[in-house]
């Protein structure tokens, strides 16, 4: 019983560091129509500036400045690539988003190198905040769940309270009526896109010291922030969040219980056979639900584009 | 004038002039294992053909039906594993299968796995389309580790072509004779995708890349026509994984993972996507930038994002586009005019590109280069990366290069507005 | 550039096809076919460092083999794919070279020892030998051996042999967790800890055996929270890279406090990301001893290579053991060109390791028997750290040229 | 070619029937129980305010959305839950207000392509298109009805306005469906322009049931045997030209202020 509640709080840091990716990933495929694959890059860059920034001011300065730099570096992308490459239509935007995924990688080798960095989590923050039945829960854990629940209550109050905001989302449901408004809609769009990417650019600071900061960061989580938001209905920001935790605790949960594949085949009326070796299934049998438990989003992703194309929350397909 | 013209596609019969380029083509298959005959060279040759039928397959859905795949190399390595399988059964069990037959077993395979997928997936294009392909791709990557009976693990499966019966005495125990075996069914599948293009389904998918709505209202059904080309694409990408499996005798999890599935949409979009020939041009240089470039700098990947960020924003038709956009100045007989402004714009920006790469080397190497060894070699020069002599070098090219290249770059513009203009002004 | 990646000929001169055979006292090549670009370019070219300064230092130092042919070290980027190590084997051997050296990914190594089989079947005048320095597939030895393969690592059924009795000397474990990567080594792995445990101590409980795919998982938390909540003592694990790391920094975070065994946790940076939090915790079965140095001869080497590479670290000892042993055989055979002698010699060949210990060659599978040691992670006694981080591994128990009678299923076919 | 004008006697089946058709966009009624019956062979223009819903009607009739409630029928059958294609297939063919044509490919492409689903080609994979010299000579038919043969070759994107508009409408007939519906073919036209379209449209419908939807008067009056007039969703008047334009109700709701500011 314990170890349910111990896991319910490992699938939220999850489902939440997700969400912060897919929350800014969301922002940017509602206003611009395009889904950003170098989104998780930009998680990435994150993480790397403000373990470059953490080895001389601390990684308190780099919490607050990494997040800037990589919104910047955003934002230029937004108004230097993606504006140009938008004329030739949606699908060369994705593979522009696609091809720069791939650079960024290839810079991040470049100046980083391909080892794995030693950014630690910091030293204040290293102690066990509470443990339930012999399970420490990390008080960074504790501190990351602060993080992600206080940008999405500022995200909130931005997109309900303030002018931006409803601009934002005027620009959600009527993308062209708000340029008819007299909005700066490129400025907006640059805008957007820069603080979806410093949203990813937090997520990377803060995940960095726990998820290992390395080249291959962005493409272990890439395609699953992809897997979120297309779960929870493309453009849908409440769907993004629902979908967030939603994958976060599948996997969490499929991790730490082991179901067998053969006692569910066994359940819908399959029998086992004697002589494994020679049957060409033999090793769907013996699957367990840890083995397979990062991939599972992926099953979910594609039934749910099978029988709901606009996901869990949407209203538009893309 | 935009290069949009070059999108039209003129109803021809067969004619010399539309036989002519397989010809040469064909010609050009034959005579160039005598040019270079090295086993390596033919094993490079082999891996371009096959990547060749490969990016053609791509481009029936990228390029002629719109469709934005990020998991198409898992119908190469399915009609490959299932290939090497059949490899193995002919060993096995003495089947009367000559070789040269197989790929068609792998392109039958690699069309029922489409088929399978397709029916679900064509059903939306765009975005909805993509993330199909991409949760299908990773999903067939994983089980392709898990279900070992079928995919062999992390090892492969692997096989012996020289089992098979001997066709005309030939047993393919050297590469040369494997190579006049994936240059037949090179030439054959190339064909056939052509030929497929010209037919209704393939005008069809054209008329869904522009506008799928309005070819709703002509009768047809925009999801059985992207189905029906993604079954295609879906045959040609098994034979070239059966062609795969000759030539390699092995077929392990790296032909149908995501990697892959995503340099066949880098490829084809450098070698450009709105013609038939992009593709084939695409595989070429991409086969020869990673051998060439991989052998001479440690960051040739960098190069390769680089090139292929540069491309979709600059040249979103690849380099068939650039090499099209001359065909109006030389149908108007002023493509001479082009020389001149393309020397003196291009060379500077070569140099200044040159520059720039020096300086990323030197950049790299003062990074990451063992403590001490000071000493590296660039472009045929040795010298001492740690002082600053060869890097403020490089960054003075580069920045020469570049303002050159700017300035005379009017020029240019002007020259092509008039190579792109009838005689007698704007038509 | 490094000297290091002047990689042979460019393929521009493959293709312009004009290619010798090897001449008679050239230097004898030998193409290292690892990663050297991709994500595990950091062990690829690390290897390499190591197999350029043995060349030099064992023997090109000291004249070289034979009439005084040196050996050079011909470097090809395979990027850890199957594909490419079969294009890369090719112009190696248009390049006239006849000794294979390859590591990373027995996925690779089964590529590269069937088709140098095919090969040297095919053609019989141009023979290469594959000396596999790290892919640790016991098949490589068992049902997929051939005469041009040896294997100078132990494989993974050996490593286990040599844990477990370690663990069955060890009366404080008594339950012992298995996790690792979903593919056919992470499965060896724990099928070999099960019945060799199940074997040499049946009352250890497998409290927990589990596989995870494979460069998949962002978090490892709740992998780690079922090794705690289990109550195991030790947990065993064939992981590597980044799932290496991940999963050792979630099991010791969450309050796990007994000893990791693992297969690959050093090196890499991945000592240095370890760093304080690995101390005492995790262990490495691994050939070759590095902390305290086994013999002067090792220190000397050791420090000669630090002064060449300052940030290398030498975390596999047996590539010295296996240029050694290759020169060796090609003077006890006389010729660096008639692979067949070269590899006679090899077969059964003992040799005395700087790094502690002998290695013995058994002919039956061409697999290395030597001295298997478990290290442990530290700070302390160290003389040669890896990553510059202070840390380094550190000599725990040695288990002396373990598995020597093991049994093999290699049907060994001679030419 | 009058013979059909007084289709509420006729005991043919129509070759449009529409009863009762209603559709909402949420809490929106757009469309508030139209009620139609269009007979073979006849000439139907609907007119009506902008906003009235003329669109929608052709968008609902051809199965670009889905009606709320109602049905259509095509020559007695119901279309209900049919796709685009399939009521295209029965014999029905549409054009765009916004010009909707396939624009990266040329002219004749265009054409062809609107030919293949009637010529009986269907998905085949096993002819070339090219080799069919019918097919060839019936989209070069279609070219020199609509006069764009001298623009064969150019891909339609590049076509000045009215040649588009041409080819919309072209594409649109091509396929011999005889159930054609316009939906404002002289929108945004010249008075030569418009002159000549009328003509085309006269021309290429011959035998045929056309619907169209129209702003032009002068088209309207030129070309329709019979108007409907639809006003927020619902259908004030149907008759013959001089029935609707006696209509008290029409003067008052629309065609008085229009045929006002006409002249």
């Amino acid at each position: 019983m314990e170890l349910i509640l111990v896991n319910l709080i490992d699938g939220l840091v999850t489902g939440l560091l997700l969400f912060m990716l897919s929350a800014g990933l969301t922002l940017i495929f509602s206003m611009m129509g395009v889904l950003n694959f170098a989104h998780a890059s930009f998680y990435m860059l994150g993480a790397y500036f403000a373990y470059q920034i953490s080895l001389f001011l601390g990684f308190w300065m780099g919490l607050l400045i990494a997040p800037v730099i990589v919104g910047l570096l955003g934002a230029l992308v937004e108004r230097y690539g993606l504006r140009r490459v938008h004329q030739y239509g949606h699908v060369p935007e994705l593979i522009f988003t696609f091809g720069l995924a791939l650079l960024i990688e290839e810079l991040v080798q470049f100046i980083w190198g391909k080892d794995q960095m030693p950014y630690t989590v910091p030293e204040i923050l290293q102690f066990s905040a509470f443990s339930i039945a012999g399970n420490a829960i990390p008080a960074y854990k504790v501190f990351m769940i602060f993080i992600s629940v206080g940008i999405f209550i500022g995200l909130l109050f931005v997109l309900t309270r303030t002018r931006v905001g409803m601009v934002i989302q005027a620009a959600l449901s009527y993308p062209r009526t708000v340029e008819a408004l007299g909005h700066n809609v490129p400025l907006v769009f640059m805008g957007v896109f820069g603080v979806g990417t410093a949203l990813a650019g937090v997520a990377g600071v803060i995940a960095g010291p726990v998820l290992s900061t390395f080249p291959g960061m962005a493409v272990v989580l890439g395609s699953i922030v992809f897997v979120t938001i297309v779960i929870g209905g493309l453009g849908s920001l409440s769907g993004a969040l629902v979908a967030s935790l939603l994958i976060g605790w599948i996997t969490t949960f499929a991790k730490a219980y082991t179901l067998r594949m053969e006692d569910f085949l066994s359940w819908i009326g399959f029998h086992k056979p004697v002589d494994m070796s020679e049957s060409l299934l033999r090793d769907v049998w013996t699957l367990t639900s840890p083995q397979v438990a990062d991939i599972l989003p992926y099953l979910l992703m594609v039934l749910i584009l099978v029988f709901r194309p606009y996901g869990l929350f949407g209203k538009r397909d893309a | 004038m935009t290069d949009t013209t070059l999108h039209s596609s003129q109803p021809r019969l067969i004619t010399l002039g539309g036989a002519l380029p397989w010809l040469i083509g064909s010609l050009f298959l034959l005579v160039m294992p005598q040019v270079f005959t090295s086993n390596s060279a033919i094993t490079i040759m082999n891996q371009m053909a096959i990547t060749i039928v490969f990016a053609l397959s791509y481009n029936m859905l990228l390029g002629q039906g719109g469709m934005l795949s990020f998991g198409h190399a898992v119908y190469m390595g399915m009609g490959g594993f299932m290939c090497v399988h059949f490899m193995n059964y002919i060993e096995d069990y003495s089947l009367p299968i000559p070789l040269p037959v197989l790929p068609i077993f792998g392109g039958l395979f690699g069309m029922g796995v489409a088929m399978i997928i397709g029916s679900f997936s064509t059903r939306k294009a765009g975005t909805i389309f993509a993330m199909i392909s991409l949760g299908v791709g990773e999903l067939i990557a994983a089980c392709s580790v898990i279900i070992v009976a079928f995919f062999g693990g992390e090892e492969g499966v692997s096989g012996d072509r020289t089992m098979g019966p001997p066709v005309f005495g030939i047993e393919f125990l050297h590469q040369i004779e494997v190579y006049y075996l994936t240059a037949f069914w090179l030439v054959l599948s190339a064909l056939l995708m052509y030929l497929f293009s010209r037919t209704p389904v393939g005008r069809m998918a054209n008329a869904v890349r522009d506008n799928p709505e309005r070819a709703e209202f002509l009768g047809y059904s925009s999801r059985w026509v992207r189905f029906f080309s993604f079954v295609a694409a879906g045959f040609f990408a098994g034979i070239a994984g059966g062609l795969f499996a000759i030539n390699y005798e092995i077929v392990t999890e790296e032909n149908l993972n995501l990697v892959q599935s995503g340099s066949i949409l880098l490829i084809t979009f450098l070698g450009g996507v709105g013609f038939f020939f992009g593709p084939i041009l695409g595989a070429i240089v991409f086969t020869l930038l990673q051998s060439v470039l991989s052998l001479q700098t440690e960051i040739w990947q960098l190069y390769l994002g680089l090139l292929f960020v540069a491309t979709v924003m600059f040249f979103p038709g690849g380099l068939a586009g650039v090499i099209m956009m001359h065909t109006l100045p030389f149908r108007l007989g002023k493509a001479r005019l082009l020389l001149r402004p393309y020397v003196k714009t291009l060379l500077p920006a070569l140099i200044g590109l040159l520059g720039t790469a020096g300086g990323m080397e030197i950049l790299y190497h003062l990074r990451h280069a063992a403590l001490g060894e000071n000493e590296m070699s660039l472009y045929w020069i040795s010298f001492d990366s740690h002082s600053v002599l060869p890097i403020a070098i490089c960054l003075l090219t580069a920045a020469g290069g570049f303002w050159l290249a700017k300035r005379n770059a009017p020029e240019l513009a002007d020259a092509w507005h008039e190579a792109n203009t009838p005689n007698g002004g704007v038509a | 550039m490094r000297k290091s990646i002047k990689y042979g000929v460019s393929a521009a001169l493959a293709l312009s096809c004009i290619v010798s055979a090897a001449a008679a006292a050239e230097n004898v090549k030998i193409a290292f076919i690892d990663p050297l670009s991709g994500p595990f370019a950091s062990t690829g070219s690390n290897g390499l460092k190591q197999y350029e300064f043995a060349a030099d230092e064992l023997v090109n130092k000291n004249g070289g083999v034979l009439d005084g042919r040196k050996f050079e070290i011909v470097a090809f980027d395979n990027k850890v794919s199957p594909k490419e190590s079969l294009i890369q084997l090719q112009v190696a051997i248009d390049q006239g070279i006849h000794y294979v050296v390859q590591g990373n990914s027995s996925g690779v190594a089964n590529a590269l020892t069937e088709a140098i089989e095919k090969h040297n079947r095919r053609n019989p005048d141009n023979r290469v030998l594959f000396l596999n320095y790290a892919a640790v597939d016991p098949v490589l030895t068992n049902d997929k051996c051939n005469f041009w393969h040896f294997r100078l690592d132990a494989n993974s059924d050996i490593k286990m042999d040599a844990l477990t009795d370690v663990i069955a000397q060890n009366p404080d474990i008594k339950k012992v967790y298995i996790i690792g990567q979903d593919y056919g080594f992470g499965k060896a792995v724990a099928a070999a800890a099960v019945s060799m445990l199940g074997e040499k101590r049946p009352d250890i409980e497998i409290v927990g055996n589990e596989l995870h795919p494979i460069g998949k998982v962002k978090d490892f938390t709740p992998y780690a929270r079922k090794v705690v909540s289990s109550g195991a003592d030790a947990v065993i694990t064939g992981n590597w890279g980044s799932d290496m790391l991940g999963l050792g920094k979630a099991v010791i975070e969450n309050g796990f406090k007994g000893p990791i065994y693992t297969y690959y946790a050093a090196g890499s940076g991945i000592t240095a990301a370890f760093g304080e939090s690995g101390k005492g915790s995790i262990r490495l079965i691994s050939e070759g001893q590095v902390n305290p140095p086994y013999s002067d001869r090792a220190k000397e080497v050791y420090d000669g290579f630090r002064a060449r590479y300052p940030e290398g670290n030498i975390d596999m000892p047996r590539i010295f053991n296996t240029v050694d042993m290759l020169a060796n055989a090609i003077n006890e055979a006389g010729t660096a060109d008639d692979v067949v002698a070269v590899a006679h010699a090899l077969e059964g060949m003992t040799y005395e390791s700087m790094w502690g210990g002998k290695v013995y060659i058994r002919p039956e599978d061409h697999q290395a028997i030597q001295d298997i040691n478990v290290l442990v992670h530290t700070n302390e006694g160290i003389t040669y750290d890896y990553d510059n981080s202070g840390y380094g591994v550190l000599l725990e128990h040695k288990v002396e040229m373990a598995s020597a009678d093991s049994p093999t299923t290699c049907k060994m076919k001679r030419p | 070619m009058n013979a059909m004008t007084q289709s509420g006697l006729s005991t043919a089946t129509p070759a449009l029937q529409i009863e009762d058709l209603r559709k909402s966009f949420g809490k929106a009624e757009i469309m508030r129980g139209v009620n139609l019956s269009i007979g073979a062979g006849e000439r139907h223009a609907v007119i009506g305010p902008n906003g009235a819903g003329k669109s929608t009607l052709f968008n609902l009739i051809t199965g670009r959305f889905p009606p709320t409630s109602g049905t259509v029928r095509l020559h007695g059958h119901d279309l209900a839950g049919l796709a685009p294609f399939q009521i295209n297939r029965m014999g029905l063919s549409r054009s765009f207000q916004i010009t909707n044509i396939f624009p990266k490919m040329s002219v004749f492409e265009n054409v062809r392509c609107s030919l293949l689903w009637a010529q009986g080609y269907r998905y085949s994979f096993w002819n070339m298109v090219n080799r069919s010299r019918a097919l060839t000579h019936a989209a070069e038919e279609i070219l020199e009805q609509i006069n764009l043969t001298n623009r064969r070759d150019l891909p339609a994107g590049v076509l000045s306005y009215a040649e588009q508009r041409a080819l919309e409408i072209g594409i649109t007939i091509a396929g011999g469906a005889n159930v054609i519906m316009l939906d404002e073919p002289t929108a945004g036209m010249s008075h030569s322009e418009t002159d000549y379209i009328m003509d085309l449209i006269r021309r290429v419908t011959e035998n045929k049931t056309l619907v169209m939807v129209e702003h032009d008067m002068g088209v309207v009056f030129g070309l329709a045997d019979r108007i409907s007039v639809l006003v927020y969703g619902e259908i004030i008047a149907t008759g013959t030209p001089e029935e609707v334009r006696a209509n008290p109700k029409v003067q008052e709701a629309y065609l008085g202020a229009v045929l006002e500011a006409d002249h």
